[in-house]
């Protein structure tokens, strides 16, 4: 069987994704014999045109970046978002809360239309993706599932239920036991619960599952003591986009 | 005689997206400088608002590679403007995690991202195949200090357990003696990988600089200390904003640093040069087998710098478990913290250099204003000051061999471009 | 069988001794709650625990389990069955009457060999509670605070020197014979037990308004009740309730298989009636599509269906579905409001 | 030897047949030549190793068996996907026979009323040939049977036979007609006018998608037929196929051990049921 092209894009990212991909070699040289890598700006100078599955990490972040990724789009045969910021807009995001010319204005001052933003979005803001893998950064061994399914011909499988679950799998103490508070209930498992497992309640990196009940998830981050003010700062580190969809508030 | 034309569009095997553009018409360096085109990120604007608790998950988000140095250096932020002093386990954890991250970043740069140049290969990738001993080295020493790095925060990549006042989860004696094990085996890596070094043939070249780092009495600074200059200035981490002086600059949407000079440079040889005397023994023998000795003007020395810092770091890393594994570990919880209104600054010596961060809090514990100074903003004035005096002297080459010793050099300060990409506070130059 | 008895200081030596044949497991602290863990010095065994995250459940259905295998392109298969020699000690009365339900379940109609080879490779050592775990156990409600009959190997019960030993079966009777340093129990010994546990009976209270034997045709006569609109619209469907209990043994099936594509192996692991796609089949119809409806249905699993199927309760009282869950729906305030809906709280 | 009850068993495929756009339908037999043994409505699991495993009815005859058994797969997500792809001599696992067939036993002397919908003819087909091999046996022999579009009939080999048989009264629908279509238009309960019942001597079997059951059972119960006469098969989401895994379960019943074969009696009151 002949190894299928890959390919790898970055927009607005801190690029830990991509890093994750290449820990994922790390455990998993044989990644190299199943796929190809065409291009992968980060980690190598050859740059191919031709692939077939491209991996997109990053948010758009500028009009122009739309147009990149529509090109990238028109090449690739199966478009994944890589992570977080592809997939939900992800920290980028949290910008989107305030007025976009006061952004741009306290950082560059004076000079802030040298340089072109508009709200921070998801790759599939503007165009079609496929897959997504969620997560910031991205679960090596997710990627690793998603990899090969792609390559079986199957369907990757992300999660679609809480956290939580994954978390008494784990058997931790559940934050919240513990005084603190935590996404977990609204929040896709997939990430092995890593972050409570480590003691820190779920940022909701992941985004939210499909049929969340935030009203739940809300009243009960205020009878653990949140402020509201708090409750929003949790549900947008990573959910600032999704949230915002769900108001209904608009995006252009 | 010559004309030139050197455009990279979108610089391979660094960290984010960087333009070189060189113009030499008639022999004459019209155009020489580094474009980044990197969409801004407001990372400043992004922490309006948010309670200092989220502050280190947020800029961790500025760089995968250095996350745990955005990581330290906003919970020192945040420590120093509450008036909140870490334990000394805590101390000791962060400081293991760091050198962590130091092995960490560095093993990618000069095996991953900087060899490939030297073996004539367009990345790491088909050295799997003629070179694999070198290749596994390098994958089995980034596996080593990912690991402690995950041991420690959860995970390298954004880590997890490290927060304001000490951490949310403590690896155990035994993890910590399983991992000493491993760090002792990888001396023998350590010392192939000086080995492999020292045999590079690095490019020629000069320019004297300002190098500016962290530095601290009683050791090797990683974190916290006083700004130090290798032009002679000494200070407070307060005083941070004498040193960088940071404008805006068209063709970038990074900001540009100057002290003393036109500009100066931050990152690993700015540390050996300011801070060489307190290297690890082990690690001056390894600085002296690559040929470098304080102080070096040679930017390209910057990937040796960084395998100097590896050894230390490996070296330091038992050294500091040995230290927590006589106290032994104890469940400690994160320091209380007493909310105020109030404004600090931190400073850790990241991978890539100097980095600062400066908050102010209010009472209710929300940020209300932040500023990131990042070391590969610092570097860019250098950058180009190197470019511009780097250019006359290889003229007579092909244009493909200037274009790969640009890109070489650019490389060699190992830029990580998206984490530079930041709001300043700015007073206007440009 | 028998009545034994192991005084405190020989305990030790006997769970040493057990360690050098056997897997261990027991009661271990993990923060400021407990988890069953391997115990590899006795140290880490909490006998006085008041009850664990997740029941000893795990290990007899583990929470992800190879089933068997392949290569996917040969058709070889091979099955993968794990019965290491496994002893669970200090399981309390609740969860032992869960296993028991657990047993019923995979030997009725199609055995399950997976489940059975190790549960006959494991030894029961039970522990007689004699405090209230906490508020949300109700154990005595359901029947539970006693031990089942033929469930476990040997039964631990603390009469403060010593622990008296009920001896159940043959498998039990080696493991003391074989490890422990152990007298036979005299009537006074008799007579201290009898104590201990006619003592600790009051100080347990009964949480349900109603008499257990009624749960089943109390739930009967509850398809419709609006409890369950109101439970369905504060569950999170975080699936907390299900994978804590000791009787909910739900499970999908999946094949990995690594890069090379060809070998694999078809894993089974945890399920939960309250996630979203339990019920969903192809074409895109959801059986049960609502919050409300996946409430039901587990507390219908809990008071009537397993008893209907297996003559055994389905909650076996432990509380840890309460415990574990942040919107506070418990299976006593449920079946308790059930009741008061039913007869206005009469009895 | 230890054995699995998970352990899929070795078949052969000998023969993939293309029936529509979504549905094939594959002729398979064991390597060791065993039979598979079943009763019409009864199913199968089967597995591609390295994709998963999916119950399957059984769509062919016990009574025309020698060996080998059908099954018709409609193309639905990953697995059925896959098996989509496989070709005559590829191996596939399965496990089974598993579940309650139809008691034909029950059935013998009755008029039987046939009303499959869509891809509910596969198990349906299973029966239908089991009493027309054993036609003397019954009484009336009538099948109804609706389908989205032409297109989408299945086995129109078996149709035109069934159609030719004076002992069978066949009636065809579609949904939506195209232009070469001259049989009846509309859902499968307007077929119900066209044929006349002696309810009490009847028994009538439905298999189709849940939202045909609602509106069949009207018709059917309409007619007069006793609760007690009126047969179905209900499909859910199943694992293991063998009572264990809690997927298939409505109320207290499992539709794997219980069903797939109900009668519309048993059923009826169960919450969800249909
Ligand atoms: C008793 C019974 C008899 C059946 N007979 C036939 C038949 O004769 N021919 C036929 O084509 N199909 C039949 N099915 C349906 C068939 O099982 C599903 O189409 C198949 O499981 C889809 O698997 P997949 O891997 O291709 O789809 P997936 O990729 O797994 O998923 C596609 C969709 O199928 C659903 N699904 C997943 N697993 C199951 C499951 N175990 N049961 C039902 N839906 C599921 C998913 O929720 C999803 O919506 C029958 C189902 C049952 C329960
Ligand atoms: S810690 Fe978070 S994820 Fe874990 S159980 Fe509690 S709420 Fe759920
Ligand atoms: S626990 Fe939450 S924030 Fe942490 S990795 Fe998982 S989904 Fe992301
Ligand atoms: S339903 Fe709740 S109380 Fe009952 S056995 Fe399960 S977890 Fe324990």
């Amino acid at each position: 069987m002949s190894r299928p092209k890959v390919a790898f894009f970055d927009f607005t990212s801190c690029e830990g994704c991509q890093l994750t991909v290449l820990d994922a070699l790390q455990t998993h040289p044989e990644l190299l014999d199943a796929v190809e890598i065409v291009q992968f700006r980060e980690a190598m100078s050859e740059k191919g045109e031709d692939y077939l599955i491209a991996f997109v990490e990053g948010s758009l972040a500028r009009p122009a970046d739309e147009e990149r990724l529509r090109g990238i789009r028109e090449k690739a045969g199966i478009l994944v978002a890589l992570g977080s910021c592809a997939h939900i807009g992800g920290v980028n995001a949290i910008r989107n809360r305030q007025p976009l010319e006061k952004v741009r204005k306290h950082v560059y001052g004076e000079k802030w239309e040298w340089f072109d933003a508009y709200e921070a979005r998801p790759a599939s803001a503007a165009v079609k993706v496929d897959f997504f893998i969620p997560g910031c950064p991205i679960d090596r061994s997710e990627f690793l599932e998603v990899v090969t399914a792609l390559l079986l011909g199957r369907q990757p499988k992300i999660r679609d239920y809480p956290l939580c679950v994954e978390c008494k799998l784990k058997e931790n103490v559940c934050l919240y036991d513990k005084g603190k508070s935590c996404l977990g209930p609204i929040i896709r498992a997939g990430c092995g619960a890593i972050c409570p497992t480590y003691g820190d309640g779920c940022e909701g990196c992941r985004g939210l599952i499909t049929n969340p009940n935030i009203n739940a998830a809300e009243d009960v981050l205020k009878e653990h003591g949140l402020s509201v003010k708090e409750i929003m700062a949790q549900m947008d580190m990573f959910g600032t986009y999704q949230m915002m969809e769900m108001e209904g508030v608009g995006h252009d | 005689m010559t004309n030139v034309s050197v455009n990279v569009h979108h610089l391979t095997r660094v960290e984010g997206h960087g333009n070189i553009i060189v113009d030499v018409r008639n022999g004459e360096l019209k155009e020489c400088r580094l474009e980044i085109v990197e969409s801004p990120r407001f990372f400043e604007a992004m922490l309006l608002g948010k309670p200092y608790q989220q502050a280190s998950h947020i800029t961790s988000r500025i760089c995968g590679i250095c996350a745990v140095g955005h990581a330290t250096t906003s919970l020192r932020t945040s420590e120093r403007a509450l008036g909140v002093e870490p334990s000394q386990q805590t101390v000791l954890l962060r400081k293991l995690n760091f050198f962590g991250e130091i092995i960490d970043s560095h093993v990618l740069h000069t095996y991953m991202l900087v060899a490939p140049d030297f073996f004539g290969v367009g990345s790491v990738i088909p050295l799997a195949k003629t070179h694999t001993d070198v290749v596994l080295r390098a994958l089995r020493i980034k596996k080593l200090s990912g690991d402690l790095c995950a041991m420690i925060g959860g995970r390298h990549t954004h880590p997890i357990a490290l927060c304001v006042g000490g951490f949310t989860h403590l690896p155990n004696e035994s993890e910590l003696r399983a991992m000493r094990k491993r760090l002792v085996d990888a001396r023998r890596d350590m010392d192939e990988t000086v080995a492999l070094f020292k045999t590079l043939d690095w490019p020629q070249f000069e320019r004297e600089t300002e190098y500016v780092s962290l530095t601290k009495s009683d050791e090797y600074a990683f974190i916290d200390g006083q700004i130090k200059t290798s032009d002679g200035f000494l200070y407070d981490l307060d005083a941070y904003r004498q040193v960088t002086n940071e404008k805006i600059v068209p063709h970038s949407t990074a900001k540009h640093a100057s002290h003393n000079r036109e500009s100066y440079m931050v990152g690993a040889l700015a540390r050996v040069n300011n801070n060489f005397d307190q290297l690890h023994p082990q690690a001056k023998d390894a600085a002296a087998q690559l040929g470098l000795e304080p102080i070096c003007y040679n930017s390209f020395l910057n990937s040796a710098a960084q395998i100097v810092e590896m050894v230390h770091s490996v070296e330091e890393s038992i050294r500091t478990i040995d230290e927590l594994l006589a106290r032994g570990i104890k469940p400690e919880e994160p320091v209380e913290v007493e909310v105020k209104e109030c404004t600090g600054v931190g400073s850790c010596d990241v991978p890539r250099g100097i980095l600062f961060h400066d908050y102010e809090i209010g009472d209710d514990g929300l940020i209300t204003g932040a500023n990131c100074v990042i070391p590969t903003g610092q570097n860019y004035a250098n950058m180009e000051a190197d470019m511009r005096a780097l250019v006359p002297q290889i003229l007579d080459r092909p244009e493909p061999e200037i274009t790969l010793m640009m890109e070489m050099l650019i490389r060699a300060y190992d830029p990580c471009i998206s984490c530079s990409t930041h709001f300043l506070e700015v007073e206007f130059v440009g | 069988m028998s009545l034994k008895i192991i005084p405190k200081e020989k305990m030790g030596e006997f769970v040493a001794n057990m360690m050098g044949a056997y897997r261990v497991v027991g009661p271990r602290q993990k923060e400021h709650q407990y988890v069953f863990g391997p115990i590899e010095n006795l140290d880490e065994l909490h006998l006085d625990y008041n009850t664990t995250i997740l029941p000893p459940k795990k290990y007899l259905l583990p929470q992800h389990e190879s089933l068997f295998k392949f290569n996917a392109d040969t058709f070889d298969a091979e099955l993968t069955i794990d019965d290491q020699p496994t002893v669970i000690l200090g399981v309390h009365t609740c969860d032992l009457h869960a296993i028991q339900l657990l047993d019923q379940v995979f030997q009725r109609d199609h055995l399950d060999q997976h489940y059975m080879a190790r549960r006959e490779n494991t030894i029961l050592i039970g522990i007689e509670c004699l405090e209230p775990c906490d508020d949300h156990s109700f154990c005595k409600s359901m029947g539970t605070l006693t031990p089942p009959t033929g469930c476990y190997d040997l039964h631990l019960t603390d009469i403060g020197d010593s622990y008296a030993v009920d001896v159940e079966t043959e498998k039990g009777a080696w493991l003391v014979v074989r490890h422990a340093e152990a007298r036979d129990a005299d009537d006074e010994d008799y007579k201290r037990i009898n104590n201990i546990l006619s003592e600790k009976w009051p100080r347990f209270p009964y949480k349900l308004d109603f008499d257990v034997g009624e749960l089943p045709a109390l739930m009967s006569v509850s398809q419709k009740s609006p409890l369950w609109q109101q439970l369905g619209e504060i569950c999170l469907a975080c699936g907390s309730c299900t994978n804590v209990c000791p009787t909910c043994y739900c499970f999908d099936m999946r094949d990995k298989v690594g890069l090379s594509l060809t070998d694999g192996y078809r894993e089974r692991f945890w399920d939960s009636c309250q996630l979203d796609e339990f019920a969903l089949v192809a074409g895109g119809h959801d059986f049960r599509p609502s919050r409300a409806a996946r409430q039901r249905h587990r507390f219908f699993r809990k008071g009537k269906y397993q008893t209907d199927a297996y003559g055994l309760l389905g909650c076996v009282g432990c509380g840890r579905c309460g415990r574990a869950c942040l919107v506070e729906i418990t299976p006593v305030t449920t079946f308790n409001e059930l009741y008061r809906q039913r007869t206005g709280g009469v009895r | 030897m230890v054995s699995s009850i998970y352990l899929p068993e070795p078949a052969r495929i000998l023969d993939v047949q293309q029936m529509t756009a979504l549905e094939k339908l594959f002729t398979l037999e064991f390597f060791g030549g065993r039979s598979l043994g079943h009763q019409s409505g009864q199913f199968v699991t089967v597995s591609a190793l390295g994709i998963g495993e999916a119950p399957i009815s059984i769509s062919s005859s016990p009574s025309r068996s020698n060996g080998t058994f059908e099954l018709c797969i409609r193309k639905a997500g990953d697995l059925t996907g896959v098996l989509h792809q496989k070709k005559a001599g590829d191996t596939l696992g399965i496990r089974g026979p598993f579940g309650q067939g139809f008691p034909l036993k029950k059935f013998q002397g009755k008029d039987i009323l046939f009303a499959p919908g869509g891809l509910g003819l596969a198990p349906a087909r299973s029966v239908i040939n089991q009493v027309l091999d054993e036609r003397g046996k019954y009484g009336r022999v009538t099948i109804l049977y609706g389908a989205r579009t032409p297109a989408e009939l299945l086995f129109k080999g078996e149709l035109e036979e069934w159609d030719k048989r004076d002992d069978v009264d066949l009636h065809v629908t579609v949904d939506q007609p195209d232009d070469d279509w001259t049989g009846n238009a509309g859902v499968i309960t307007t077929l119900f006018s066209k044929v006349s019942v002696y309810p009490r001597n009847t028994v009538a079997i439905t298999i189709g998608p849940p939202v045909m059951y609602r509106f069949v059972l009207m018709e059917l119960l309409g007619k007069g037929i006793p609760e007690t006469s009126i047969w179905l098969s209900l499909e859910r989401r199943m694992k293991c196929g063998v009572g264990k895994c809690g997927h298939c379960q409505i109320n207290d019943l499992y539709a794997c051990q219980s069903g797939p074969s109900f009668s519309y009696a048993e059923i009826k009151a169960v919450e969800g049921a249909i």
